[in-house]
Protein backbone atom coordinates (compact mmCIF):
# COMPACT_ATOMS: atom_id res chain seq x y z
CA UNK A 1 0.00 0.00 0.00
CA UNK A 2 1.51 3.52 -1.39
CA UNK A 3 0.64 6.83 0.39
CA UNK A 4 2.04 9.75 -0.25
CA UNK A 5 1.52 13.55 -0.28
CA UNK A 6 3.80 15.63 -2.85
CA UNK A 7 4.52 18.11 -5.05
CA UNK A 8 6.17 16.45 -7.89
CA UNK A 9 3.78 14.83 -11.09
CA UNK A 10 3.55 11.13 -10.98
CA UNK A 11 4.17 8.51 -13.67
CA UNK A 12 0.67 6.19 -14.20
CA UNK A 13 2.90 3.39 -15.99
CA UNK A 14 4.88 3.22 -12.91
CA UNK A 15 2.51 3.29 -10.17
CA UNK A 16 0.00 0.90 -11.40
CA UNK A 17 3.01 -1.14 -12.73
CA UNK A 18 4.20 -1.69 -9.13
CA UNK A 19 0.57 -3.12 -7.94
CA UNK A 20 0.22 -5.93 -10.25
CA UNK A 21 3.49 -6.46 -12.66
CA UNK A 22 4.95 -8.44 -9.30
CA UNK A 23 1.72 -10.10 -8.03
CA UNK A 24 0.00 -12.76 -10.27
CA UNK A 25 -3.15 -13.08 -8.55
CA UNK A 26 -3.74 -9.40 -9.54
CA UNK A 27 -6.59 -9.40 -12.22
CA UNK A 28 -8.28 -5.90 -12.51
CA UNK A 29 -6.57 -2.61 -10.93
CA UNK A 30 -9.27 -0.08 -10.74
CA UNK A 31 -7.27 3.55 -11.45
CA UNK A 32 -9.23 7.43 -10.90
CA UNK A 33 -6.91 10.10 -12.07
CA UNK A 34 -8.87 13.58 -10.81
CA UNK A 35 -7.65 16.60 -12.77
CA UNK A 36 -6.93 20.56 -12.76
CA UNK A 37 -10.31 21.76 -15.18
CA UNK A 38 -10.10 25.02 -16.64
CA UNK A 39 -12.43 26.57 -14.88
CA UNK A 40 -11.89 30.01 -16.84
CA UNK A 41 -12.47 28.37 -20.04
CA UNK A 42 -9.87 29.98 -21.12
CA UNK A 43 -10.39 33.46 -20.32
CA UNK A 44 -6.51 34.07 -18.66
CA UNK A 45 -4.27 31.48 -17.14
CA UNK A 46 -5.77 30.01 -14.16
CA UNK A 47 -3.87 28.21 -11.54
CA UNK A 48 -4.64 25.70 -9.01
CA UNK A 49 -2.99 25.97 -5.00
CA UNK A 50 -3.35 23.06 -2.90
CA UNK A 51 -2.82 23.27 0.18
CA UNK A 52 -2.63 19.88 3.23
CA UNK A 53 -2.29 19.37 6.75
CA UNK A 54 1.25 17.26 6.83
CA UNK A 55 1.18 14.43 8.99
CA UNK A 56 -3.19 14.45 9.17
CA UNK A 57 -3.28 13.87 5.32
CA UNK A 58 -1.15 10.62 5.17
CA UNK A 59 -2.88 9.43 7.98
CA UNK A 60 -6.70 10.00 6.85
CA UNK A 61 -5.64 8.38 3.36
CA UNK A 62 -4.21 4.96 5.10
CA UNK A 63 -7.24 5.18 7.17
CA UNK A 64 -9.40 5.29 4.33
CA UNK A 65 -7.58 2.79 2.30
CA UNK A 66 -7.51 0.69 5.51
CA UNK A 67 -11.65 0.86 5.68
CA UNK A 68 -11.55 -0.07 2.12
CA UNK A 69 -9.84 -3.20 2.35
CA UNK A 70 -12.29 -3.87 5.33
CA UNK A 71 -15.26 -3.99 2.67
CA UNK A 72 -12.96 -5.25 -0.39
CA UNK A 73 -10.09 -7.82 -1.74
CA UNK A 74 -7.84 -5.44 -2.09
CA UNK A 75 -4.25 -7.09 -3.07
CA UNK A 76 -2.66 -3.29 -3.50
CA UNK A 77 -3.30 0.18 -3.70
CA UNK A 78 -1.80 3.27 -4.05
CA UNK A 79 -2.64 7.38 -3.58
CA UNK A 80 -0.73 9.65 -4.66
CA UNK A 81 -2.16 13.61 -3.95
CA UNK A 82 0.18 16.46 -5.07
CA UNK A 83 0.17 19.85 -3.64
CA UNK A 84 1.32 23.25 -4.70
CA UNK A 85 0.87 25.40 -7.87
CA UNK A 86 -1.08 22.96 -10.59
CA UNK A 87 -2.14 24.30 -14.03
CA UNK A 88 -5.30 22.95 -15.90
CA UNK A 89 -4.63 19.02 -17.02
CA UNK A 90 -2.28 18.47 -14.72
CA UNK A 91 -3.09 15.56 -12.71
CA UNK A 92 -4.02 16.04 -8.71
CA UNK A 93 -4.69 12.75 -7.59
CA UNK A 94 -4.22 8.97 -8.37
CA UNK A 95 -6.37 6.39 -6.68
CA UNK A 96 -5.43 2.98 -8.22
CA UNK A 97 -6.65 -0.69 -6.55
CA UNK A 98 -5.80 -4.02 -7.55
CA UNK A 99 -7.89 -6.77 -6.92
CA UNK A 100 -8.36 -10.04 -7.58
CA UNK A 101 -11.93 -8.97 -9.56
CA UNK A 102 -12.96 -6.08 -11.14
CA UNK A 103 -15.93 -5.27 -8.66
CA UNK A 104 -13.75 -5.28 -6.00
CA UNK A 105 -11.17 -3.03 -7.74
CA UNK A 106 -13.87 -0.66 -9.15
CA UNK A 107 -15.77 -0.15 -5.66
CA UNK A 108 -12.85 0.16 -3.30
CA UNK A 109 -11.17 2.55 -6.11
CA UNK A 110 -14.55 4.79 -5.96
CA UNK A 111 -14.82 4.15 -1.90
CA UNK A 112 -11.18 5.54 -1.38
CA UNK A 113 -11.98 9.03 -3.86
CA UNK A 114 -15.48 9.86 -1.89
CA UNK A 115 -13.82 9.68 1.22
CA UNK A 116 -10.82 11.46 -0.12
CA UNK A 117 -12.62 14.25 -1.41
CA UNK A 118 -14.36 14.57 1.97
CA UNK A 119 -11.87 13.05 4.82
CA UNK A 120 -8.72 13.55 3.37
CA UNK A 121 -7.14 17.72 4.88
CA UNK A 122 -6.78 19.13 1.54
CA UNK A 123 -8.11 22.49 0.49
CA UNK A 124 -8.10 23.97 -3.18
CA UNK A 125 -7.64 27.83 -4.26
CA UNK A 126 -8.26 29.08 -7.55
CA UNK A 127 -5.70 31.45 -8.38
CA UNK A 128 -7.06 33.96 -11.04
CA UNK A 129 -5.95 37.00 -13.27
CA UNK A 130 -9.32 38.67 -11.34
CA UNK A 131 -8.19 37.11 -7.72
CA UNK A 132 -8.09 34.06 -5.74
CA UNK A 133 -10.86 32.76 -3.63
CA UNK A 134 -10.44 29.36 -1.58
CA UNK A 135 -12.83 26.38 -3.70
CA UNK A 136 -16.23 25.70 -1.82
CA UNK A 137 -16.91 22.45 -0.37
CA UNK A 138 -19.72 20.81 -2.30
CA UNK A 139 -22.78 18.40 -0.69
CA UNK A 140 -22.61 16.32 -3.54
CA UNK A 141 -19.16 14.77 -2.20
CA UNK A 142 -20.83 14.33 1.13
CA UNK A 143 -23.67 12.33 -0.21
CA UNK A 144 -21.38 10.54 -2.04
CA UNK A 145 -19.55 9.22 0.64
CA UNK A 146 -22.36 9.02 2.61
CA UNK A 147 -24.16 6.30 0.22
CA UNK A 148 -21.60 3.62 1.38
CA UNK A 149 -22.84 3.51 4.95
CA UNK A 150 -21.30 2.08 7.92
CA UNK A 151 -19.57 4.01 10.60
CA UNK A 152 -17.09 5.04 8.51
CA UNK A 153 -18.90 7.39 6.84
CA UNK B 1 -2.93 23.69 30.29
CA UNK B 2 -1.30 23.82 27.00
CA UNK B 3 -2.36 22.98 23.70
CA UNK B 4 -1.55 23.14 20.06
CA UNK B 5 -3.77 25.07 17.77
CA UNK B 6 -3.58 24.53 14.16
CA UNK B 7 -5.42 26.92 11.35
CA UNK B 8 -5.45 25.82 7.52
CA UNK B 9 -6.87 26.94 4.46
CA UNK B 10 -9.56 30.28 4.80
CA UNK B 11 -9.53 29.59 8.38
CA UNK B 12 -5.80 30.29 8.24
CA UNK B 13 -5.79 33.36 6.37
CA UNK B 14 -9.17 34.86 8.02
CA UNK B 15 -7.05 34.20 11.49
CA UNK B 16 -4.11 35.62 9.86
CA UNK B 17 -1.92 33.18 11.91
CA UNK B 18 -0.92 29.59 10.80
CA UNK B 19 -0.54 27.78 14.69
CA UNK B 20 -0.33 29.20 18.59
CA UNK B 21 0.45 27.59 21.65
CA UNK B 22 -2.08 29.17 23.94
CA UNK B 23 -2.60 28.56 27.80
CA UNK B 24 -6.27 27.46 28.05
CA UNK B 25 -8.16 27.75 31.59
CA UNK B 26 -8.65 25.28 33.13
CA UNK B 27 -12.43 25.50 32.97
CA UNK B 28 -11.70 24.55 29.60
CA UNK B 29 -11.85 20.45 29.40
CA UNK B 30 -13.61 20.05 25.73
CA UNK B 31 -13.72 20.63 22.26
CA UNK B 32 -17.04 22.82 22.81
CA UNK B 33 -15.45 24.72 25.45
CA UNK B 34 -12.57 25.28 23.40
CA UNK B 35 -14.24 26.47 20.73
CA UNK B 36 -16.26 28.91 22.85
CA UNK B 37 -12.93 30.23 24.20
CA UNK B 38 -11.96 31.07 21.02
CA UNK B 39 -15.13 32.48 20.22
CA UNK B 40 -15.02 34.54 23.20
CA UNK B 41 -11.87 36.59 21.16
CA UNK B 42 -14.59 38.51 19.41
CA UNK B 43 -14.32 39.52 15.32
CA UNK B 44 -13.36 37.46 13.01
CA UNK B 45 -13.42 34.33 15.78
CA UNK B 46 -16.59 34.52 16.81
CA UNK B 47 -17.72 35.17 13.12
CA UNK B 48 -16.13 31.74 11.61
CA UNK B 49 -16.14 29.86 14.50
CA UNK B 50 -20.27 30.80 15.24
CA UNK B 51 -22.38 27.31 15.41
CA UNK B 52 -23.97 27.55 11.91
CA UNK B 53 -20.97 27.91 10.21
CA UNK B 54 -18.98 24.61 8.65
CA UNK B 55 -15.61 23.81 9.83
CA UNK B 56 -14.33 20.69 10.90
CA UNK B 57 -12.06 20.45 14.01
CA UNK B 58 -9.32 17.27 14.55
CA UNK B 59 -7.58 16.32 17.78
CA UNK B 60 -4.49 14.57 16.86
CA UNK B 61 -5.01 13.95 13.39
CA UNK B 62 -8.04 12.60 14.03
CA UNK B 63 -11.52 14.26 13.63
CA UNK B 64 -13.60 14.43 15.92
CA UNK B 65 -17.11 15.92 17.49
CA UNK B 66 -17.60 18.61 19.86
CA UNK B 67 -17.94 16.41 22.82
CA UNK B 68 -14.23 15.11 22.41
CA UNK B 69 -12.06 15.76 25.72
CA UNK B 70 -8.81 17.77 25.70
CA UNK B 71 -5.31 16.81 27.19
CA UNK B 72 -2.40 18.68 27.80
CA UNK B 73 -0.24 19.03 24.58
CA UNK B 74 -3.54 17.74 22.29
CA UNK B 75 -2.80 19.17 18.59
CA UNK B 76 -5.57 21.17 17.63
CA UNK B 77 -6.59 21.92 14.13
CA UNK B 78 -8.90 23.68 12.84
CA UNK B 79 -10.09 24.05 9.35
CA UNK B 80 -13.04 24.53 6.55
CA UNK B 81 -14.42 21.26 4.70
CA UNK B 82 -11.62 19.58 2.76
CA UNK B 83 -11.52 20.14 -0.98
CA UNK B 84 -9.14 17.49 -1.89
CA UNK B 85 -8.88 15.47 -5.00
CA UNK C 1 -13.18 7.57 -28.98
CA UNK C 2 -10.71 5.20 -29.55
CA UNK C 3 -11.30 1.23 -29.83
CA UNK C 4 -8.95 -0.67 -30.84
CA UNK C 5 -8.12 -4.99 -30.78
CA UNK C 6 -4.61 -6.08 -31.15
CA UNK C 7 -1.87 -7.89 -30.05
CA UNK C 8 0.31 -5.55 -28.83
CA UNK C 9 0.89 -4.30 -25.46
CA UNK C 10 -0.53 -0.87 -25.05
CA UNK C 11 0.90 2.08 -23.32
CA UNK C 12 -0.86 3.37 -20.09
CA UNK C 13 0.30 6.60 -19.85
CA UNK C 14 -0.16 7.22 -23.71
CA UNK C 15 -3.68 6.17 -23.84
CA UNK C 16 -4.58 7.85 -20.41
CA UNK C 17 -2.88 11.29 -21.27
CA UNK C 18 -4.93 11.38 -24.88
CA UNK C 19 -8.02 11.79 -23.40
CA UNK C 20 -7.16 14.45 -20.89
CA UNK C 21 -4.16 16.19 -22.20
CA UNK C 22 -5.85 18.60 -25.06
CA UNK C 23 -9.05 18.96 -22.81
CA UNK C 24 -8.99 21.20 -19.87
CA UNK C 25 -13.03 20.41 -19.64
CA UNK C 26 -12.14 16.74 -18.42
CA UNK C 27 -11.56 16.58 -14.57
CA UNK C 28 -11.72 13.15 -14.08
CA UNK C 29 -10.52 9.83 -15.57
CA UNK C 30 -11.64 6.56 -14.60
CA UNK C 31 -9.64 3.20 -16.05
CA UNK C 32 -9.77 -0.46 -15.74
CA UNK C 33 -7.21 -2.67 -16.56
CA UNK C 34 -7.78 -6.36 -16.66
CA UNK C 35 -4.83 -8.83 -16.27
CA UNK C 36 -3.50 -12.27 -17.16
CA UNK C 37 -4.08 -14.59 -13.75
CA UNK C 38 -1.90 -16.99 -12.89
CA UNK C 39 -4.32 -19.65 -12.46
CA UNK C 40 -1.82 -22.38 -11.89
CA UNK C 41 -0.45 -20.41 -8.94
CA UNK C 42 3.18 -21.23 -10.20
CA UNK C 43 2.53 -25.13 -10.88
CA UNK C 44 4.45 -24.63 -14.11
CA UNK C 45 3.90 -21.47 -17.06
CA UNK C 46 0.41 -20.98 -18.45
CA UNK C 47 -0.64 -19.31 -21.43
CA UNK C 48 -3.92 -17.24 -22.47
CA UNK C 49 -4.90 -17.49 -25.68
CA UNK C 50 -7.40 -14.93 -26.58
CA UNK C 51 -9.48 -15.40 -30.01
CA UNK C 52 -11.60 -12.71 -31.17
CA UNK C 53 -14.73 -11.87 -34.05
CA UNK C 54 -12.82 -9.32 -36.50
CA UNK C 55 -15.18 -6.92 -37.48
CA UNK C 56 -17.93 -7.48 -34.66
CA UNK C 57 -15.56 -6.82 -32.11
CA UNK C 58 -14.88 -2.74 -32.59
CA UNK C 59 -19.08 -2.65 -33.83
CA UNK C 60 -19.52 -4.68 -30.43
CA UNK C 61 -17.44 -2.18 -28.31
CA UNK C 62 -18.13 1.10 -30.37
CA UNK C 63 -21.95 0.19 -29.61
CA UNK C 64 -21.25 -0.17 -25.62
CA UNK C 65 -19.27 2.80 -25.78
CA UNK C 66 -22.34 4.84 -27.23
CA UNK C 67 -24.58 3.14 -24.90
CA UNK C 68 -22.37 4.79 -21.80
CA UNK C 69 -22.48 7.83 -23.88
CA UNK C 70 -25.97 8.02 -24.12
CA UNK C 71 -25.86 7.64 -20.00
CA UNK C 72 -23.34 10.03 -18.77
CA UNK C 73 -20.96 12.59 -19.49
CA UNK C 74 -18.25 11.07 -21.84
CA UNK C 75 -15.89 13.52 -23.00
CA UNK C 76 -13.64 10.73 -24.08
CA UNK C 77 -12.59 7.34 -24.17
CA UNK C 78 -10.35 4.36 -24.66
CA UNK C 79 -11.24 0.77 -25.19
CA UNK C 80 -8.13 -1.38 -26.21
CA UNK C 81 -8.54 -5.06 -26.17
CA UNK C 82 -5.21 -7.53 -26.75
CA UNK C 83 -5.49 -10.92 -28.42
CA UNK C 84 -3.39 -13.80 -29.08
CA UNK C 85 -0.97 -15.35 -26.32
CA UNK C 86 -0.89 -13.83 -23.41
CA UNK C 87 1.25 -14.64 -20.24
CA UNK C 88 0.42 -13.67 -16.22
CA UNK C 89 0.46 -10.34 -15.12
CA UNK C 90 0.28 -8.88 -18.90
CA UNK C 91 -2.76 -6.56 -19.46
CA UNK C 92 -5.29 -8.02 -21.42
CA UNK C 93 -8.09 -4.86 -21.70
CA UNK C 94 -7.48 -1.33 -20.30
CA UNK C 95 -10.76 1.21 -20.68
CA UNK C 96 -10.13 4.49 -19.72
CA UNK C 97 -13.30 6.87 -19.63
CA UNK C 98 -12.47 10.79 -19.03
CA UNK C 99 -15.61 12.97 -17.76
CA UNK C 100 -15.81 16.61 -15.94
CA UNK C 101 -16.76 14.92 -12.51
CA UNK C 102 -15.60 11.41 -10.76
CA UNK C 103 -19.52 10.18 -10.77
CA UNK C 104 -19.93 9.98 -14.43
CA UNK C 105 -15.94 8.51 -15.53
CA UNK C 106 -16.67 5.42 -12.67
CA UNK C 107 -20.38 4.50 -13.74
CA UNK C 108 -19.27 4.39 -17.60
CA UNK C 109 -16.10 2.57 -17.20
CA UNK C 110 -17.60 0.05 -15.06
CA UNK C 111 -20.72 0.11 -17.24
CA UNK C 112 -18.25 -0.32 -20.62
CA UNK C 113 -16.06 -3.26 -18.77
CA UNK C 114 -19.63 -4.72 -17.62
CA UNK C 115 -21.02 -5.29 -21.01
CA UNK C 116 -17.54 -6.05 -23.12
CA UNK C 117 -17.71 -8.91 -20.49
CA UNK C 118 -20.73 -10.64 -21.68
CA UNK C 119 -21.05 -8.39 -24.97
CA UNK C 120 -17.55 -8.33 -26.96
CA UNK C 121 -17.33 -10.92 -28.69
CA UNK C 122 -13.68 -12.57 -26.88
CA UNK C 123 -12.72 -16.22 -26.13
CA UNK C 124 -10.53 -16.84 -23.60
CA UNK C 125 -8.24 -20.16 -23.84
CA UNK C 126 -6.08 -21.44 -20.94
CA UNK C 127 -3.05 -23.42 -22.27
CA UNK C 128 -1.25 -25.28 -19.43
CA UNK C 129 1.63 -27.81 -19.22
CA UNK C 130 -1.49 -30.31 -18.36
CA UNK C 131 -3.29 -29.43 -21.41
CA UNK C 132 -5.96 -26.44 -22.90
CA UNK C 133 -8.64 -25.86 -22.26
CA UNK C 134 -12.03 -22.72 -22.63
CA UNK C 135 -12.51 -20.86 -20.31
CA UNK C 136 -16.36 -20.76 -19.11
CA UNK C 137 -18.49 -17.55 -19.08
CA UNK C 138 -19.55 -16.45 -15.97
CA UNK C 139 -23.34 -15.74 -14.76
CA UNK C 140 -21.95 -13.21 -12.72
CA UNK C 141 -21.10 -11.25 -15.21
CA UNK C 142 -24.58 -11.38 -16.53
CA UNK C 143 -25.70 -10.26 -13.63
CA UNK C 144 -23.13 -7.58 -13.41
CA UNK C 145 -24.28 -6.51 -16.89
CA UNK C 146 -28.15 -7.18 -15.72
CA UNK C 147 -28.12 -4.38 -12.99
CA UNK C 148 -27.50 -1.55 -15.16
CA UNK C 149 -31.37 -1.95 -16.51
CA UNK C 150 -32.71 -0.59 -20.23
CA UNK C 151 -32.53 -1.66 -23.34
CA UNK C 152 -29.01 -2.46 -23.90
CA UNK C 153 -29.13 -5.34 -21.11
CA UNK D 1 -30.47 -18.70 -50.28
CA UNK D 2 -26.20 -18.75 -49.24
CA UNK D 3 -25.43 -17.75 -46.18
CA UNK D 4 -21.96 -17.55 -44.75
CA UNK D 5 -21.65 -18.94 -41.01
CA UNK D 6 -18.47 -18.62 -38.37
CA UNK D 7 -17.78 -20.51 -35.54
CA UNK D 8 -15.63 -19.63 -33.35
CA UNK D 9 -13.50 -20.75 -30.23
CA UNK D 10 -14.45 -23.94 -28.85
CA UNK D 11 -17.45 -23.91 -31.43
CA UNK D 12 -14.85 -24.36 -34.27
CA UNK D 13 -12.96 -26.45 -32.40
CA UNK D 14 -15.84 -28.80 -32.12
CA UNK D 15 -17.08 -28.47 -35.38
CA UNK D 16 -13.69 -28.47 -37.39
CA UNK D 17 -14.44 -25.46 -39.39
CA UNK D 18 -14.31 -21.74 -39.04
CA UNK D 19 -16.42 -20.99 -41.70
CA UNK D 20 -18.62 -22.60 -44.60
CA UNK D 21 -20.81 -20.81 -47.16
CA UNK D 22 -23.83 -23.27 -47.53
CA UNK D 23 -26.31 -23.58 -49.99
CA UNK D 24 -30.04 -23.56 -47.13
CA UNK D 25 -33.19 -24.73 -48.61
CA UNK D 26 -35.93 -22.38 -49.28
CA UNK D 27 -37.98 -23.37 -46.20
CA UNK D 28 -35.21 -22.41 -43.85
CA UNK D 29 -36.03 -18.15 -43.09
CA UNK D 30 -35.65 -17.88 -39.70
CA UNK D 31 -32.73 -18.64 -37.71
CA UNK D 32 -34.74 -20.87 -35.57
CA UNK D 33 -34.91 -22.99 -39.03
CA UNK D 34 -30.95 -22.51 -39.97
CA UNK D 35 -30.26 -24.23 -36.50
CA UNK D 36 -32.65 -26.34 -36.91
CA UNK D 37 -31.58 -27.35 -40.02
CA UNK D 38 -27.16 -27.45 -38.61
CA UNK D 39 -28.79 -29.88 -35.90
CA UNK D 40 -29.73 -32.91 -38.70
CA UNK D 41 -26.12 -33.13 -39.39
CA UNK D 42 -26.48 -34.78 -36.45
CA UNK D 43 -22.68 -35.74 -34.25
CA UNK D 44 -21.86 -32.33 -32.86
CA UNK D 45 -24.16 -30.41 -34.58
CA UNK D 46 -27.32 -31.95 -32.77
CA UNK D 47 -25.42 -31.68 -29.46
CA UNK D 48 -23.65 -28.80 -29.58
CA UNK D 49 -27.21 -26.49 -31.23
CA UNK D 50 -29.36 -28.76 -28.87
CA UNK D 51 -31.73 -26.40 -27.20
CA UNK D 52 -30.67 -26.92 -23.90
CA UNK D 53 -26.80 -25.77 -25.04
CA UNK D 54 -25.45 -21.74 -24.37
CA UNK D 55 -24.11 -20.57 -27.15
CA UNK D 56 -24.73 -16.95 -29.00
CA UNK D 57 -25.60 -16.23 -32.49
CA UNK D 58 -24.92 -13.12 -34.53
CA UNK D 59 -26.40 -12.15 -37.77
CA UNK D 60 -24.28 -9.59 -39.97
CA UNK D 61 -21.79 -9.06 -36.58
CA UNK D 62 -25.51 -7.96 -34.09
CA UNK D 63 -26.34 -10.28 -31.53
CA UNK D 64 -30.17 -11.48 -32.41
CA UNK D 65 -32.74 -13.59 -31.14
CA UNK D 66 -34.04 -17.14 -32.81
CA UNK D 67 -37.02 -15.38 -34.51
CA UNK D 68 -34.43 -13.11 -36.59
CA UNK D 69 -34.62 -13.17 -40.44
CA UNK D 70 -32.07 -14.47 -42.57
CA UNK D 71 -31.58 -12.59 -45.92
CA UNK D 72 -29.23 -13.59 -48.75
CA UNK D 73 -25.89 -13.43 -48.36
CA UNK D 74 -26.13 -12.83 -44.44
CA UNK D 75 -22.99 -13.42 -42.23
CA UNK D 76 -24.69 -15.58 -39.61
CA UNK D 77 -22.09 -16.00 -36.66
CA UNK D 78 -22.11 -19.05 -33.66
CA UNK D 79 -19.93 -19.03 -31.05
CA UNK D 80 -19.85 -19.85 -27.22
CA UNK D 81 -20.65 -17.26 -24.39
CA UNK D 82 -18.32 -14.59 -24.86
CA UNK D 83 -15.18 -14.80 -21.79
CA UNK D 84 -13.13 -11.37 -23.22
CA UNK D 85 -11.81 -8.69 -20.70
Amino acid sequence: MKIAVQTEAFDLNAEVGALYQANPKVGAVASFLGLVRDINEGQGVSTLSLEHYPGMTEKALAQIVENARQRWEVLDAAVIHRVGALLPTEPIVLVAVASGHRGDAFAACEFIMDFLKTRAPFWKKEVTPEGEHWVDARESDDRAAARWGGSDT
Amino acid sequence: MKVRLLYFARLREVFATGQETPDIPENVTTLADLLDWLRQRGGVWAEELAAGRAYRVAINQDLVERDALLHESDEVAIFPPVTGG
